[in-house]
C-alpha cells in the first residue's frame, strides 16, 4: 500500500482489520459470495468473539448453516436474525443508493450488471450493511446512481431496520449519516491522502476538519488474521489466503 | 403418476414453445444436459423465470435465442465473469428483462404453493426495482398505520426443471436441503427432473431420506442423466468445469464465438 | 450458542409466566415431560398457541391452570374422545379461546418467518372463525376484481417447545419431515428443545442427515429426555400409551380425577 | 342393516360404496383421521382406478407423501391437487353449513366439540367435499347451525373452487345443489323409509317424486372391499378391519 510500511502489513490486511472493527459485537453476520475480505473481517471478528459471532459465507455449503431453501437467508434477515451484511455497487452515489443493474436509461441501457440480487430487500431488514467497494473512482462513486438497486435511506414511513452505516474503499472509509443521507469521511488509508480522495469521489461528503489516518491493525489483529484467519478462509478462498497471507493447506 | 422416460428428449417434450419455465440457481441443480437438449431442438419463446438468479442456463438459452421473457435477480458466471450473451442480449434489447430481488421471487412462487394471489415483502420501496414492475402493488399495511408494503402477485409457472441427485422407480426426488425445488415444484403445473441415479427402493420409505424428498405425487417426469449438471455443478457430488467455463467465457464474448460453442457442445450431442 | 441443559428445569427457566408460548400437534413431536415439568414449576397466564390444534398437552395445562389464552383450531384426545378439561374450561368460561384454522395457524407462523406483518388465505369468508377474529382482516385482493380476502397478522411466539428424536453438541436438531417445527422455530424468539438422544458428530455435516436438520442457529437450549413425548406418541419412534390415556380420560372427567392424576404423574415427577 | 339382506352386505360395505361412487374418477383423495368407512371407500376407489387416484389417509404416516410439515396438505389443497375431501360436524344444516365448534351462544356454549380443524379453508378449495355424518338425527342435521366453522356456500364474488357435494348418513343419501344452497334426497339405503329420513331431519330437503333406494354394493365391489382394500386398511384401521371385513392381519 505504501512505501513507509512496506512489511507491516498488506492492503487486505488493513481493509478487513478497518471492517472487523465496523463489525462490532453482534450475533450473526452473512458474507456473499466472492467477497474474500469481508470474510477475512467477519472469521477475525468471531476469533476475537471465541466463536461470536455466527459467520456465514454465502455459497460454501459449509459455512451456512442453512437447511430452508434459498429463501431461508432471506427469511432469517426478515426475522432480524442478520446483523451484519455486504454489499456493492456498479455504482454508489452520495445518498448510499447502490446500483447493481444498469448505466443509462433501464429500457435502453448502454451497460449492464448482473442485476440486484437480494440487495433491494436486504439493505432495508439488515441493520449494519457496510458497502465495500475497493475500486475508488468517479466512475464508481457517482453523484446519482442510474439505477436504484436499493436506496440508502427512505422516509420516515418506510419500514426499515436496515440500511448503510459505511463504505470502505482502497482510498478510505466513510461512515453514514442516515438522517442526513450522507456519507462522512471518517478516515484516509496510510499512503492516501485527502486530496487524492476528494478528486476520485464523484459526490460530496462531509468530513471533520482534521481527517485521521486509518488506524493499522494491531499486532494481535495481524497475528489473529495469519494464524487463525487465514486456515479456515483457505477453505473457502484458497487463492485469496495463499496470496495475502502465503498460507497453503496441508 | 410420475413416469421415468426413456430418453431425456422423451422428458422434455411436455415443455413447449411459449411456456413459463421455471429453474434454479445454480446451487441447487440446474439440467444443464436438458438445457442443451431444448436448445438442440429448438425451442422458442420462453418466459424463463429464475429462482432466484442464474448462470451458463440463461446466457445459453438467451444466446440460441429461446428467450423471449427472463425474470430473476441476477445473471452473472460470478468468479468467471459477467454472461456475455445476457448482457449482449439487454444491451441490445432483444430480451425482455424483468429486474426482480431474490426474496420477492421465493415470496412470490410461494404464494403458488399457497394457492394465494399475492405475498407481502417488506424493503423495495424507493428503488427502480420496484418501479419498474407495474405487475407490483403497493398498498398500506391494514395491520400498520401508514405502513407502505409491497405485494408480489403469485408465480404459477407451467413447468419446473431442474437436476437432482437421485430420484426412486415412483418419481419420488431426493433434494436434500435445496429445498426452494420444492416449493418450485409446489408452485408449477409440471415438474421434469433429470438425476444422476435411480434409487432402488422408496425414499419415502426411509425416514432419513424422506426428509429431503419431494414427492413424486408433484412430478411428472424424471429422466436419469449422469453428470445432468455438468458443467456446472451439483452441490456436494461435482464441482464447475473450471476449463469448460473459461473456454465458454472466451467463445460467448461474440456471436461467432458462441455459435461455435454451441456447434461444438449442443448440436455435436457431445456430454450430453 | 445454543446450550445443551444440564436438567430439564433448567432448559425451561427460560419460559417465563405470561408468555406466548407455540407448541406443535401431537404427529410432530409433543414435549410432554417438559410440560410436566412446568406445570410443577407452577407456570401462570400462557398464551399457549398450538400449530395447529393440541391434544393432551393443552389439555393438561388448561387443567392445572396454567393457561389465559389458547390459540388452537382443535383439541381433541382423538380416538380416546373429547378433551375433558379444555372443554370444562371453555364450558366455565375461564380461558379465553382464540378459535382459529389449521392452514391460518400455519400461515401466521410462516408470516413471521418471512418477517412480514401479515399473510394472506383463501376460504373464511362468511364463517364464524373469522367472525370472532376482529385482528383479522378482510381486504379486497388488489390484484383481483371485487375479490374479498382474508388477512392473519404474523404470530411471534415468545418460546417454542417441542420433542425431536435427536439433537447434537451444537444444538442442531434433527426434525425430520416435521417441518412446521422448523417454521415454528424461525417464528419465535427463543426455542427450547427436548430430544431422545444426542448424536456424535454435527448433523450439519452429513448431508442426508442436514436435510432433515433445524439448524442450532435457531436454538437456544436443548435437554435430553428420554421419551420426551410420553404418553403421546413420537412418530417412527414410539406410540401413544393406550392405557395410560384411557386412565386419564377417566380421571379428567372431573376435577377431582383430575387433581389425582396430577398428583400421581405430575407432581411426583414420574416419568418426568 | 336390515333383516331382508342379512348377509349380503353390511351397513359399512354399503355406505362405502356409496361414497366410492360419489369420488368418481379424481387424481387425490384426502382422508381425515378417524375415518375408516371414507377410507375404505377412497381405497376402493383406488383399487377400482388400478392406483388412481392418489389416497392420502392424514394421520397415517405410511399413507400420506407428505414431507413439508403439517402445512403441506392445506397448500396442496391451495395448489387445486386435492379433489375430494371428507369433512362431518356436530351440526349440519340445511345450507351446507357446518358446524365443529360449539352449541349456544360462542361467548358462552352449551357444549363445545373440539373447533374447526381445516374445515373453514378446505371446504373452499377442494372441489368435491364429501359430509360423513353417520347419526342422523335432528340433533345433528339441524335448521341452523349455531357457529358457523364453514359456510356452504358463498356469494358470487368470494373466491371457491370447492364445497359439498353431497352428504351421506347412515339412513341415507343427500345431494348439494351449490346454486339453491340445498340438500337433495338421492336415495334412501335399504331398510330404511323416507318417512324415517324426513322425521329425523332437522332441515327442509328437495326430493323427487319418487326416492329411489339405495343401490346395494355390487359383487365385483364387494370382492375388492374384502380381498383388496381390507389389508391395506388393515395397516391403518385394524380393528376395523377386523370388525367389518372379519380381516386379521398375518
Amino acid at each position: 500500500m505504501n512505501a513507509a510500511q512496506p512489511s507491516a502489513f498488506r492492503d487486505e490486511e488493513l481493509l478487513a482489520a478497518v471492517v472487523a472493527d465496523l463489525i462490532g459485537d453482534v450475533r450473526h453476520v452473512a458474507v456473499g459470495n466472492a467477497s474474500p475480505i469481508p470474510a477475512t473481517a467477519s472469521l477475525l471478528a468471531r476469533a476475537r468473539g471465541n466463536g461470536r459471532p455466527y459467520v456465514s459465507l454465502l455459497g460454501s455449503q459449509k459455512h451456512t448453516f442453512w437447511t430452508d431453501g434459498g429463501r431461508e437467508l432471506f427469511d432469517c434477515a426478515g426475522q432480524g436474525r442478520i446483523d451484519v451484511f455486504f454489499l456493492s455497487g456498479g455504482e454508489i452515489d452520495g445518498q448510499g443508493n447502490i446500483n447493481l443493474v444498469s448505466i443509462g436509461d433501464p429500457e435502453k441501457p448502454t451497460a449492464r450488471f448482473p442485476g440486484s440480487f437480494g440487495s433491494s430487500y436486504l439493505y432495508f431488514v439488515v441493520p449494519k450493511v457496510i458497502l465495500f467497494r475497493t475500486e475508488h473512482s468517479k466512475r464508481t462513486l457517482v453523484p446519482k446512481v442510474s439505477y436504484i438497486s436499493a436506496p440508502g435511506g427512505s422516509d420516515d414511513n418506510v419500514h426499515r431496520t436496515g440500511g448503510p452505516i459505511a463504505l470502505i474503499t482502497n482510498r478510505c472509509l466513510f461512515s453514514f449519516d442516515a438522517d442526513a443521507r450522507r456519507f462522512r469521511l471518517e478516515s484516509v488509508h496510510p499512503g492516501h491522502t485527502l486530496a487524492e480522495v476528494i478528486v476520485n469521489t464523484g459526490f460530496e461528503f462531509d468530513r471533520p476538519a482534521d481527517v485521521p489516518v486509518t488506524p493499522s491493525p494491531s499486532a494481535e489483529t495481524l497475528r489473529l488474521m495469519r494464524q487463525v484467519v487465514a486456515p479456515e478462509l483457505a477453505v473457502v478462498y484458497p487463492q485469496f489466503a495463499a496470496r495475502v497471507f502465503g498460507y497453503k493447506a496441508a | 403418476m410420475p413416469t421415468v422416460a426413456r430418453s431425456l428428449d422423451d422428458a422434455l417434450a411436455a415443455i413447449p414453445d411459449g411456456c413459463v419455465l421455471a429453474v434454479p440457481r445454480e446451487s441447487s441443480g440446474v439440467a444443464m444436459a436438458a438445457t442443451r437438449a431444448l436448445i438442440r431442438r429448438g425451442i422458442k419463446r420462453l418466459t424463463l423465470v429464475a429462482l432466484p438468479t442464474s448462470s451458463l442456463q440463461a446466457d445459453l438459452l438467451i444466446g440460441a435465442g429461446c428467450v423471449e421473457t427472463l425474470e430473476t435477480s441476477a445473471v452473472s458466471l460470478g468468479e468467471f465473469g459477467a454472461a456475455p450473451r445476457f448482457t449482449a442480449a439487454i444491451l441490445k434489447g432483444s430480451i425482455r428483462m424483468k429486474d426482480a430481488t431474490c426474496p420477492a421471487l421465493h415470496a412470490a412462487f410461494q404464494a403458488s404453493e399457497k394457492g394465494v394471489p399475492f405475498m407481502p415483502l417488506r424493503g423495495l420501496i424507493g428503488s427502480d426495482v420496484l418501479k419498474n414492475r407495474p405487475d407490483w402493488k403497493v398498498v398500506d399495511n391494514p395491520f400498520g398505520d401508514d405502513d407502505p408494503i409491497v405485494l408480489l402477485p403469485a408465480i404459477r409457472p407451467d413447468v419446473a426443471l431442474f437436476h437432482a441427485p437421485m430420484a426412486d422407480h415412483e418419481g419420488n426426488v431426493w433434494v436434500g436441503r435445496q429445498r426452494e425445488l420444492v416449493t418450485m415444484a409446489h408452485a408449477a403445473e409440471k415438474t421434469i427432473v433429470t438425476v444422476e441415479t435411480l434409487h432402488d427402493g422408496n425414499l419415502l420409505e426411509d425416514k432419513t431420506l424422506a426428509a429431503g424428498t419431494l414427492p413424486g405425487f408433484y412430478v411428472d417426469t424424471v429422466a436419469v442423466v449422469e453428470r445432468g449438471c455438468w458443467p456446472l455443478p451439483l452441490p456436494e457430488y461435482y464441482a464447475w468445469d473450471v476449463e469448460h467455463l473459461k473456454e465458454y467465457v472466451a467463445l460467448a464474448a461474440t456471436d461467432e464465438g458462441f455459435e461455435k460453442y454451441l456447434d461444438k457442445y449442443v448440436h455435436e450431442r457431445r456430454a450430453a
